[in-house]
């Protein structure tokens, strides 16, 4: 029993992670029809932000935070500036190259400002552990549970209860008719790269605590968010976060009670066989990707 | 109010729009007539900047023919798009609220409530999603939103196709409602209809204005007729 | 030459199909001159092969060839039927541990067969699981599918080694000679490269060209005009991913040290640049292009450790500035200098008036 | 029957596009559809080549065809053209036109690594057809240029040649004369109408009520997702439902 709490909680607090990157991933998707391949990279970068803001800069934690989503949305506009805005029109080849590179760009600056070796955030909690049902669980499974319910709770006020919101997902729908209606459809693209910025800081922040920061920190969870939103059907937020939370208890319970050798592999084959029976995902129904 | 001088759209090698000279007056109902492909909808277009074109287009004495489609819906310029484009994955509500987005500060002389008032059958429609609503419900929705726009002029392109007789009935007395308050391009292929609503028609064929006057004149020539029925040539010869 | 008696054939006797005038019967693309391309490419290697004479030449010799061979496999998949796929990276693992593991004890041929069988059977078993996705989907399917690649390289121990290192690959041998020296090497991977773009340009040369470039072009249009669409997104799946399990033999059997980093994300980013970079539109792109990405880190070794960042930026750089890719940019070249012909000559004509 | 459609209903969320449909079309005959915009005739048309997902039964040339199968329902004999003339822009003229013919043997990789003998012996036949094909609609003389040069005209007239290569059973023309000037529409409407003779059935959507009287012996119009009226065209012009949903009442007055 405490084993499956313990690997419960940890693969709902894995999958709420792959849920945040995963909401900035849709977001971009659905205002701009775009897959951008440089979230993983992201996620890296925010938590380095965080880790040089907090150690260099000598910043309380939550403001190391503060200042890494800060930073990442700004890094986000940047690269719809620059990898997105002048090539939007050309084939969807392109644009998602342009994000690889964008990517590969990111990840060489980690490197060549932080090195390679591998460092460490520290969790505002610590390493402290409440004892649930028996299991030890590390607070800070718990912290990143709850910052991400407030986090899609806040994200789905926003898409469903602001002007904001409604225009992005009007020009998700229908370019055409979202300029026909008045949208600044430049001004949005820009809005939705800076917060997806700003949530891949957000979900860097939250893992890193849980294992050592490397340049590869965010390609996992990337990979993960990708399953997760095809599983969710790239369609609304309540999918992809159900998407995600599987995810992660596949990887962990899978790891867990079958072999952890390949606990990374069970979410994939969970993908691929969604892919394979149903391709609109789970709970989409229709697809509309530019890709 | 709108003046459009030598407006020409080409796709590729085919033109579509060939040099139309098209004028609005503040407070008018102008209708745009003619057949399939006579460059009608091309021409709304082109007014709204969502295809790219030549000539001049000039709204309330400002050049809008080089700025973004968005740009000029904030003028007060409304486009309310052949098929309706109603959002299918936002509520009849939502779509509703996402036509404010062009206001730009200008007063409305429309608001949620009011299009609700117009067309009641939308109220238990509320919470229902764009992709759910059968053709005339979601006309209804392209209208109201384009009114809450504050439109200083609405395009309206088809606003009667596809639908059954009895909703077009429905559709047309509504725009008869609002048409004093909000001045109207209308293109339409019930000529019959629009030339009711309307002060003054052009009726194009084959790229060009074949024909244009009040709509009571209009309506008697048998150029109209002649160039629903595809025999361009007499149009051509009468222009 | 396989095409070489249709210049002489009489048109086929169809009266009431016979145009009204008399006219050449090959259609253009059957005009091109690929197979000089190739025998250009062979001599090219032999030439260099021979010229070469440091250890590191022949090393950066022999990656340009294994890259080329890559990189033409995802032209069939990529550029010419248009499938998204991170997976040649993969296909290129697979083929070197399978390699491996069938050579062992045995001669290099069991190897070469075990690479083209495997490769190609999980490429096929792969297409078809996912043949109902498209676009976005297939491309995170490939991904997905090469992520659980290497992860079964590292721990399925009892087909490729502990953590997935390999070394002491033996060097490749056949008919009974082996393939020791670096010129032998670059003989030999040459030839293979040879054999690629002869198949390559056959396919080039055949119907299977126009259909890949309709379905690639417009695939619900393809399948109303008839062709295929199942079995050709299948098979240029299928074949593209056998050039890479080929290319993986060939390079575990060349460097003799394979490691599951050596299939990681890097390799997939290089092929993408292989390709992009040589320019999409043509089967020599990937050859101009893998020429570049091995020759210019070696040039760019002064900027030391801002390479990646660079290469990155000239990504972002190629898809943004230079659609065509290196190709495009010779083929401009080309245009230009015959339009300089072309103005000096409608000058002349000007002036005579 | 050449083509015989029935209950073809396709359904877009919770609008009807098509409402159950029956529609035969005989050998040698011509029908012209029409209809006001968004009565779905495009849509109808899309269901039987197999383009959308759609319910009902298909048989083309005596035989049934699964529908959302495209491949199978054009090697069955029908053969369409598009509302907007789809033609690959990067191949060749010929080369478009070389696609959609019938034989497909040697076309693979067999054809193109081991079977090169057969394979050019294949091609040289097909290249034959594909140049009779464009030479009837006036293009060979552009048989090698990349189709993406062509004027919109030619385009249209490139995907009739495409269509036609394969002798289809029925040719399926969505609005043929959409975008043609005069001449252009004319050199359409003699080409249709040699179709019949050729035995190849016509099924032709389009706004010019002169061009579907010219080549059409039976019009079917439709209305909302249905068929309202079918029969000869002087016939159907002067039905009430027909001048109420289509011409308008002034129409009528022309008759």
């Amino acid at each position: 029993m405490e084993r499956f709490v313990s690997l419960f909680v940890t693969g709902v607090a894995q999958g709420a992670v792959f849920a945040v990157v995963a909401l900035g991933f849709l977001l971009i998707h659905k205002a701009t029809g775009v897959i951008n391949f440089a979230q993983g990279d992201l996620v890296t970068l925010g938590a380095y932000i965080a880790i040089w803001a907090a150690t260099d800069l000598e910043l309380p934690l939550l403001g190391a935070y503060a200042v890494a989503v800060a930073a990442l949305a700004a890094v986000g506009v940047l690269i719809e500036r620059f990898a997105y805005a002048p090539i939007r029109d050309r084939s969807i080849h392109v644009v998602v190259i342009s994000t690889l590179g964008a990517a590969l760009v990111i990840r060489a600056v980690i490197v060549l400002w932080r090195g390679t070796s591998p460092t460490r955030l520290r969790g505002p909690l610590g390493f402290e552990v409440v004892e649930v049902l028996g299991a030890r669980i590390p607070k800070q499974n718990l912290l990143i549970i709850g910052v991400t319910a407030v986090c899609v709770a806040a994200l789905w006020l926003l898409f469903h209860r602001t002007q904001f919101g409604r225009q992005v997902r009007a020009l998700a729908s229908d370019r055409m008719a979202a300029q026909m209606q008045g949208i600044r459809v430049a001004r949005m693209s820009m809005l939705t790269f800076g917060l997806a910025g700003g949530l891949s800081a957000l979900a860097g922040v939250l893992i890193a605590p849980t294992r050592a920061v490397t340049v590869d920190l965010g390609f996992g969870p990337m990979l993960y968010a990708f399953a997760a939103s095809i599983l969710g059907g790239m369609g609304s937020i309540g999918g992809v976060v159900v998407g995600a939370l599987a995810i992660g208890l596949v990887q962990q319970l899978g790891g867990g009670y079958l072999s952890p050798d390949y606990a990374e592999v069970y979410p994939f084959v969970l993908m691929l066989l969604v892919i394979a029976l149903r391709p609109q995902g789970v709970l989409g129904s229709e697809v509309r990707a530019r890709l | 109010m709108l003046e459009v001088r030598d407006l020409r759209v080409t796709y590729g090698t085919t033109v579509a729009v060939d040099g139309v000279d098209l004028d609005v007056g503040g407070g008018e109902i102008v209708a745009l007539l003619g057949p399939n492909g006579a460059g009608k909808t091309s021409t709304l277009r082109a007014i709204s900047r969502v295809v790219p074109a030549t000539g001049t287009i000039t709204f309330d004495g400002e050049p809008v023919g080089a700025l973004r489609p968005e740009a000029v819906a904030r003028r007060g310029l409304v486009h309310v798009p052949e098929g309706r484009h109603v959002f299918p994955n936002l509520s009849v509500h939502e779509n509703l609220l996402v036509g404010r987005s062009a206001r730009d500060g200008r007063p409305s002389a429309f608001e949620v409530d009011d299009v609700y008032d117009l067309f009641p059958e939308l109220v238990p429609l509320r919470s229902r999603a764009g992709w759910a609503l059968s053709g005339g419900e979601q006309q209804m929705v392209a209208i109201g939103r384009g009114l809450l726009a504050a439109p200083r002029l609405l395009l309206l392109d088809e606003p009667s196709l596809g639908l059954a007789p009895t909703v077009v009935d429905r559709v047309y007395a509504v725009l008869t409602e609002v048409a004093g308050r909000v001045p109207l391009l209308l293109v339409e292929q019930d000529t019959e209809r629009a030339l009711r609503l309307a002060a003054r028609a052009y009726v194009m064929a084959a790229g060009r204005v074949a024909l244009s006057g009040p709509a009571g004149e209009v309506a008697g020539r048998d150029e109209l007729v002649a160039s629903y029925l595809g025999r361009t040539a007499t149009v051509r010869d009468g222009a | 030459m396989p095409g070489s008696e249709v210049g002489t054939a009489p048109v086929a006797a169809e009266p009431a199909a016979r145009p009204a005038r008399d006219r050449d019967v090959r259609p253009p693309v059957y005009r091109q001159r690929q197979l000089h391309g190739v025998a250009a490419v062979a001599a090219l290697v032999v030439a260099l092969s021979l010229g070469v004479d440091s250890a590191f030449g022949h090393g950066l010799l022999h990656s340009w060839l294994i890259y080329s061979v890559v990189g033409l496999g995802f032209y069939l998949v990529f550029s010419l039927s248009g499938q998204f796929a991170f997976s040649q990276g993969a296909f290129v693992g697979l083929g070197a541990y399978a390699s491996v593991w069938a050579s062992e004890g045995r001669s290099f041929a069991w190897g070469l067969l075990a690479a083209v069988v495997l490769s190609a059977a999980v490429a096929l078993a792969f297409a078809v699981l996912v043949v109902r996705s498209d676009h976005f989907y297939f491309a995170i399917a490939t991904l997905a599918f090469s992520h659980i690649a290497l992860i079964v390289f590292r721990e399925l121990e009892s087909f490729t080694a502990p953590g997935g290192e390999i070394v002491g690959i033996p060097k490749p041998d056949l008919f009974g000679h082996r393939f020791a020296s670096g010129q032998d090497l670059a003989l030999l991977l040459g030839a293979f490269l040879v054999l690629a773009l002869l198949l390559t340009a056959l396919v080039e040369r055949s119907p299977l060209r126009r259909e890949a470039v309709a379905f690639r072009d417009n695939r619900q249009v393809a399948a109303t005009v008839g062709v295929p669409v199942l079995r050709l997104r299948l098979g240029m799946f299928v074949l593209g991913s056998t050039y890479a399990g080929v290319a993986g033999c060939l390079f575990a059997h060349t460097s003799g040290f394979i490691s599951t980093e050596s299939f990681a994300l890097e390799l997939g980013i290089d092929i993408f640049l292989v390709v992009l970079l040589g320019g999409a539109g043509s089967m020599w792109g990937p050859v101009l292009g893998a020429a570049f990405v091995v020759w210019a880190p070696e040039q760019l070794r002064f900027v030391g450790e801002y390479r990646a960042l660079i290469y990155g930026a000239l990504l972002v750089a190629v898809v943004v500035a230079f659609p065509g890719g290196l190709v495009g940019l010779v083929e401009a070249a080309g245009r230009w200098l015959r339009r300089g012909r072309g103005a000096v000559r409608l000058r002349s004509v000007g002036e005579r008036a | 029957m050449t083509l015989r459609a029935a209950g073809i209903a396709v359904h877009f969320g919770a609008l009807r596009a098509v409402d159950g449909v029956d529609l035969a079309v005989g050998p040698g005959e011509a029908v012209g559809m029409v209809g006001p915009n968004g009565s779905g005739k495009s849509t109808f048309l899309n269901a039987v080549t197999g383009v959308v997902a759609a319910r009902g039964s298909l048989e083309v040339a005596g035989r049934r065809v699964p529908l959302g199968r495209p491949g199978a329902i054009r090697r069955a004999g029908l053969a369409r053209t598009f509302q907007s003339p789809q033609t690959f822009r990067e191949l060749t003229c010929i080369e478009n036109v070389l696609l959609a013919d019938r034989d497909r043997h040697a076309t693979g990789l067999a054809g193109a690594w081991l079977g090169r003998r057969a394979m050019w012996r294949r091609e040289r036949r097909r290249w034959a057809r594909a140049l009779a094909a464009l030479d009837r609609v006036g293009l060979a003389d552009r048989a090698e240029e990349p189709a993406g040069l062509l004027s919109y005209g030619q385009q249209r007239m490139l995907e009739l040649a495409r269509a036609l290569v394969g002798e289809p059973a029925v040719l399926v023309a969505d609005e043929p004369s959409a975008g043609l000037d005069d001449t252009e529409t004319a050199e359409l409407a003699r080409l249709l109408g040699d179709l019949p003779a050729r035995g190849v059935s016509l099924l032709v959507v389009d706004h010019k009520l002169d061009l579907v009287e010219q080549v059409a012996d039976r019009v079917v119009v439709m209305q909302l997702g249905r068929v309202i009226a079918d029969g000869p065209p002087a016939e159907v012009w002067r039905r009430d439902e027909v001048v109420e949903a289509y011409l308008g009442r002034r129409g009528a007055a022309r008759g």
